[in-house]
């Protein structure tokens, strides 16, 4: 090992990122430290490395001595490796003869003390590994031109049509009957109060018309296999008993279908038929036929009035699941939120009383296609006060940490929409904090204060029918601490309206694992940087757009969507990828034909030469995990950057301050 | 199933017809257990007024005295359990805090480590005894009879949390309504009856108290699961009425007063006498509500 | 807190060893995480009566005055229910802090002589039997105040005649190691 | 024989799977989570690439403790790389336990990319754990045997 050594010529480059690291880490006695380690032919520090002039001094040190490693000690490799390994590059070193050596996010921001020790020992050890690194190629594939977008709300749709415009084909699966999401049982949105329906129907309509979107509705994508530029998505496509090619949406079958059940669209407020579309503007505008609640399914062909009644003939009962298979380059996951259920907080009522309701249920309330045409009523009567109750299950250790962001804003709304709807109501908002950020945000909130509402600051404690008064009779009493007067106040009203938080879908695990993907700490899924790359992933060729990432509104969602498609496309329009370098290969004469590799692998990528005897790794296929590696009883694999003298060499470095001098033999 | 039983103070003193109730009425159960020896006062709510150690050391030495008598310990009283629970959470959570109540307790020879079970009452007669059990040892059906069950307070976040919704509980209405009584819902169960606020501050507590008989309407009785409680309701009925503008006059029992009842057991045996304010109606009324029932029943018998 | 509204007048010092607010070291000082929501007071049946509600007594406490907090005798009212500890969105351990305030107010004498007396009374008789003696409660507790005791008469009476006071002390064997658990805990807490 | 001096510092390797654990380290920093500094990490792609040898060396490199972090059970980015570790770890404790490493000086731990605070929470218990139990001078320790 010491010739070895002794032979490399290293450049460690220790950045300040201004007083991020060089506040904590002593960077002036870390680069003498580094100056002394055998390998090392020049040590440098500056101010910011990842700078035009850092970089700069990088290349001319390669250039002027000729080196042949470089460690950069600044931030996370995650964050900056590409940037130094293209300086590397550029002056002349092949890029995997860089390490990154990581003393920001797990050293300087995370030590108070003893950090500048642990930073050189993490430097010594990065210097020792890249005495070992090896030069490797990347190779280029050609990448699949289409990209799969997951879920029909306005993330899904925004991202699919910019990708389709832009000539690219886009396959569309949602998993309901219809395109739409949450947005479409939305009446008004804040803070301009167009309606939802009027502003998302054209885009509806639009996806179901371009020549470059497959819709593909009551569908699901169930496997995910291949690498950025080169997905396979194999989708199962449920059975709808009706034939979508001959169809026309006439209506006649749920007009005659007998057999009714909650609709799910209305949040339950009001019913559907067994073959239905969950709304007028549905698109596709072809209804399903729900078999929990068809008679004819359910009692071998008893009923049948659809079958009847269907003058084209687009009733067939003998659909069955099919599976399809695409082929994608990018993919967008828009698998969007579920809405948080608040009748585990039983304080509030919710589910006890019917006139406690949920955001949601009050948007179809509101709204002029819902159960009651527009009109907001409860218990046959409209209210003449009513409560807001804001952060129901967000801002809560309990049930979420998180701020659901939207809340605030779609509660002025309602006050607004109440006192326009109902003359002379009272509107109470129960807020913590009024948070009326974005744009027109704010003017709104003034708007609505103008209006007549009231605004008692504190989380109610609970919501009761117990009256201790006359006024309080035949009404719902919110009880909450007014925190600005430092009194409980007791509000008498005749509707309460929760605000509950937007939570992670049920299934995010699922989706999460389908797709490869992390979720944060709160359970949404996770984005590779939380400011400069908000909507790639981990996974290269993932994008996550609108709120199966975080809660936000229709504009960040819209943003967001916009973002993905631009990644999408900026993959697709490409048309190649390179594959990373770092894979495993079979040394052929160490390796014994024991087959233990075989089934390790979980990209099928080892086959077996029978002729000779010998394993054979295809590197397209291999993802460098490494799992091969450290199986093989021979040795004979080699995890290219990442083999046993490199980690075995780092490994013996980082613990150079461990040894006496004197027990080395 | 082994346990050792911890009466508490209130139960043999003020609360007297709770202790005598809860004998009878388990011994017709059938459960077996003997009482922690040499158990001392757990704090009730006033030792947190004094000390903070002390407030955790003292229901600490009984668990200690439980750990060695390797049995689950049960109380029917909500405050020393929640006592109790809340010694075992602090003493586990915080080493010296352990250090410390151990130091206390090596004053009277044992120590604590933090292990062993404690139950209370109603998770005891529910879920080892069984409901089905209770059924069966019904003989005077509460026919009629509209119960309102106090559920208090302190035992929200430490007591039902061990075995049922902490928020809305039903264990006692399941109980309650196995004994044959009408379960009479109230919003305020589970709200907090001012415990020794009806010593200290007199009319702080009688107001709670008050809100309290208020909201329990027209139900024939409150039932509690603590003897804290039953003292208090029981006792300032006429300082909650002054306050309240109105005259108090419900019989609060113990609930297993109420099981007795039911079990037919002897009134002097269930302590009956003791209550502050007279339970004799409750007897009355459930018999014309049996008569109602076995009248509705011959009415509906085919002819 | 603006100077009118302040029920102490002199700067306060904290002098009290950190044990009497014990319940400060075992969660931390987590009332800082207090964001004054106000869901505790909603939740607390005495707030009504507290001249500073739970809520305000956070902020107290995070704005370093435990003085003010101390001397408003707002913490005698805290019945140590829970309610408002369960229930915390932040997770702040409000009854331990008020518990903490409660023992603060006492020991400085911020409250009415008879409640201090009360507690007195209870705790003596605990420290002095192992467990709570009404009769020799009732006698420490009224003695000194006859006319209280003339107010409780209907109570008292009620209690003899269902035969609820017990006359007789309690026996706990080990009573003498509890009397020197409460001497321990005085020494350990730094109290008189 | 190695006497611990009174402000002895352990040693502890971390090895991290670049996609859950490094990540969630990663956090912690963003985070600005403040933890022991006696955790030196080693970025390896997975779990599933660490061979015994590497925990050995590092041992007999004067480490006091090894810590191995990677993705939850289910959640590797290879699909099951984590699993082959577990096996792997298994036997290695038991080839650890007979030379005298115990279960606090060799922990196998799951932190998502989500878990920063986990991650520090790890740490802390581990280089608290191991400073408990004193250096390990393994290397020493053997020659002297």
């Amino acid at each position: 090992m010491a010739e070895d050594k002794s032979e490399a010529k290293i450049g460690v480059y220790i950045c300040h990122c201004g007083s991020n690291i060089a506040g904590t880490v002593d960077v002036e006695e870390v680069t003498g430290f580094a100056q002394e380690q055998g390998p090392v032919a020049v040590a440098r520090n500056y101010k910011f490395m990842c700078s035009e002039p850092g970089q700069a001094l990088i290349k001319k040190d390669i250039e002027d001595l000729g080196l042949d490693g470089v460690v950069v000690a600044a931030c996370s490799p995650r964050m900056h490796e590409p940037t130094f390994r293209r300086v590397c590059e550029a002056a002349g070193l092949n890029p995997y003869r860089l390490d990154m050596c990581n003393i920001r996010e797990q050293c300087s921001w995370v030590h108070k003390n003893g950090a500048t020790e642990k930073a050189k020992a993490l430097i010594s050890a990065a210097i020792s590994r890249a005495c070992y690194l090896e030069p490797l190629e990347r190779r280029e594939v050609p990448v699949a031109p289409a990209a799969l977008v997951v879920g029909g709300g306005i993330a899904g749709i925004q991202a699919a049509l910019k990708v389709a415009d832009a000539g690219r084909k886009v396959y569309l699966v949602e998993r309901e009957p219809s395109i739409g999401g949450h947005m479409i049982q939305l009446d008004k949105t804040f803070p301009t109060l167009d309606c939802s329906a009027c502003i998302l129907t054209p885009k509806m309509a639009a996806v179901k018309a371009h020549p470059n979107i497959e819709l593909m509705t009551y569908s699901e994508v169930v496997d995910v296999q291949g690498y950025v530029g080169n997905f396979k998505a194999t989708i199962r496509r449920k059975p709808r008993y009706v034939d979508e090619s001959l169809c026309t949406g006439c209506g006649i079958c749920w007009e005659k279908c007998p057999w009714k059940a909650e609709s799910e669209f209305d949040c339950g407020l009001g019913q559907r038929k067994a073959i239905y579309t969950p709304f007028p503007q549905a698109v596709p505008n072809v209804p399903v036929i729900d078999p929990e609640h068809c008679v004819y399914i359910l009692r071998d062909g008893k009923c049948g009035a659809c079958l009847k009644f269907c003058e084209r003939g687009a009733i067939d009962f003998s659909q069955t699941e099919k599976m399809v298979e695409v082929e994608v380059g990018a993919i967008i996951v828009a698998t969007g939120y579920d809405v948080f259920d608040p009748s585990a907080m039983t304080r509030y009522g919710y589910t006890r009383f019917p006139n406690v309701i949920t955001s949601l249920e009050f948007e179809r309330l509101c709204n002029a296609t819902g159960p009651t045409g527009g009109h907001i009523v409860v218990n046959g009567q409209e209210p003449k006060s009513v409560g807001i109750i804001h952060c129901v299950g967000s801002r809560d250790r309990k049930y979420h940490e998180y701020c659901s962001r939207v809340c605030c804003m779609y509660a002025l709304k309602f006050a607004h929409l109440i006192r326009e709807k109902i003359e002379g109501a009272n509107v109470y908002q129960f807020y913590i904090d009024m948070r009326c950020y974005g744009k027109g945000f704010e003017e709104f909130y003034q708007r609505a204060g103008s209006e007549g509402v009231t605004f008692i600051r504190g989380r109610p404690a609970q919501v009761t029918d117990l009256a201790i008064n006359e006024q309080e009779q035949g009404k719902l009493v919110v009880v909450s601490e007014n925190t600005l007067v430092g009194a409980v106040m007791r509000v008498p009203v005749d509707m309460v309206i929760l605000c509950p938080a937007m939570e992670p879908r049920a299934d995010a695990r699922d989706v999460a694992r389908l797709f490869n993907l992390s979720q944060s700490a709160d359970g949404f899924l996770l984005e590779r940087h939380a400011k400069l790359e908000p909507v790639a992933t981990a996974n290269d060729g993932v994008f996550v757009v609108g709120c199966v990432q975080g809660p936000k509104d229709i504009p960040d969602t819209v943003a967001q969507a916009l973002a993905g498609a631009a990644e999408a496309l900026a993959l697709i329009d490409k048309g190649k990828v390179e594959l990373e370098a770092a894979t495993a290969v079979v040394d052929e004469a160490a390796c014994s034909g024991c087959k233990i590799c075989l089934p390790l692998c979980p990209y099928t990528a080892i086959t077996f030469n029978e002729a000779e005897k010998q394993a054979l790794i295809n590197e397209a296929l291999c993802k460098g995990c490494g799992v091969c590696v450290a199986a093989c009883p021979a040795a004979a694999i080699v995890a290219r950057h990442f083999t046993d003298q490199q980690i075995l060499a780092e490994v013996e470095a980082l613990l150079v301050d461990a040894r006496p001098a004197t027990a080395e033999v | 199933m082994k346990y050792v039983y911890y009466p508490g103070c209130s139960a043999s003193g003020t609360s007297k017809e709770a202790e005598e109730s809860l004998q009878a009425a388990m011994k017709a159960l059938g459960v077996e257990w003997t009482e922690l020896e040499d158990w001392n006062c757990c704090g009730a709510a006033v030792a947190i007024g004094t000390s903070y150690l002390l407030s955790i050391a003292l229901p600490a030495r009984n668990l200690a005295l439980a750990e060695r008598a390797e049995s689950d310990l049960v109380t029917g009283c909500s405050r020393c359990f929640m006592n109790l629970i809340r010694a075992a959470h602090y003493t586990r959570k915080n080493a010296r805090v352990r250090e410390e109540v151990n130091e206390l307790l090596a004053e009277t020879g044992v120590q604590y480590s933090g292990k062993g079970r404690l139950r209370h009452l109603l998770d005891v007669i529910i879920n080892d005894v069984g409901l089905d059990v209770v059924a069966e040892r019904v003989t005077r059906p509460l026919d009629g009879l509209r119960v309102a069950p106090y559920y208090g307070c302190c035992q929200g976040m430490w007591t039902y949390a061990q075995f049922d919704s902490v928020e809305d509980p039903h264990c006692f209405d399941q109980l309650l309504a196995t004994l044959g009584a009408e379960v009479v819902d109230y919003p305020l169960k589970t709200a907090c009856c001012g415990g020794t606020l009806s010593m200290s501050r007199r009319s702080v507590g009688a107001n709670l108290i008050g809100d309290l008989l208020a909201a329990a309407g027209d139900a024939d009785c409150i039932v509690t699961a603590c003897p804290l409680c039953l003292f208090n309701l029981n006792s300032f009925q006429g300082e909650a009425g002054r306050i309240k503008g109105t005259h108090f006059n419900i019989p609060v029992l113990f609930l297993t007063q109420v099981m007795g009842m039911a079990f037919g057991l002897p009134k002097k045996a269930l302590g009956l006498q003791r209550n502050a304010v007279p339970v004799d109606g409750l007897y009355e009324k459930i018999a014309a509500g049996a008569a109602v029932s076995s009248a509705a029943a011959g009415a509906s018998r085919p002819r | 807190m603006g100077a009118q509204v302040s029920t102490v007048e002199k700067p306060w010092t904290l002098q009290t060893p950190e044990h009497v607010l014990a319940s400060r070291d075992l969660v931390g000082n987590d009332f800082s995480l207090c964001y004054q929501c106000g869901l505790c007071t909603g939740s607390c049946r005495t707030a009504y009566a507290m001249k500073y509600t739970p809520r305000q007594i956070m902020n107290l406490l995070q704005l370093g005055r435990e003085d003010e907090a101390v001397a408003s005798g707002s913490g005698l009212l805290c019945t140590a229910c829970y309610s408002c500890m369960f229930r915390c969105p932040r997770g702040v351990a409000v009854t331990d802090l008020m518990g903490a305030i409660q023992r603060l107010s006492l020991h400085q004498k911020h409250a009415d002589p008879h409640i201090q007396r009360f507690y007195r009374a209870f705790m003596r008789t605990v420290e002095r039997h192992g467990r709570f003696h009404e009769a020799e409660f009732l006698v420490r507790y009224y003695a000194v105040n006859p006319l209280r005791l003339r107010s409780e008469f209907r109570l008292g009476l009620m209690l003899l005649t269902k035969g609820k006071v017990v006359l007789k002390a309690p026996k706990v064997k080990s009573q003498k190691g509890i009397a020197a658990m409460f001497r321990k805990a005085a020494e350990i807490e730094g109290r008189p | 024989m190695v006497v611990p001096s009174d402000n002895y510092e352990p040693r502890i390797v971390g090895f991290l799977c670049n996609w859950c654990a490094y990540q969630g380290a990663d956090l912690a920093g963003t985070s600005r989570m403040a933890y022991a500094p006696n955790v030196r990490i080693v970025r390896v792609m997975c779990t599933g690439r660490i061979d015994p040898t590497f925990v050995l060396k590092a041992f007999s490199s004067g480490a006091d403790g090894v810590i191995i972090a990677g993705c939850h059970p289910g959640d590797c980015h290879y699909s099951e790389g984590n699993y082959k570790t577990t096996r792997r770890i298994a036997f290695l404790r038991k080839l650890l336990a007979q030379m005298g490493i115990d279960g606090e000086r060799f922990r196998l731990e799951w932190v998502s990319a989500g878990e920063g605070a986990k991650w520090a929470q790890i740490a802390d218990e581990m280089s608290a754990a191991v400073k408990e139990k004193g250096p390990l001078a393994w290397r020493e320790n053997l020659k002297e045997a």
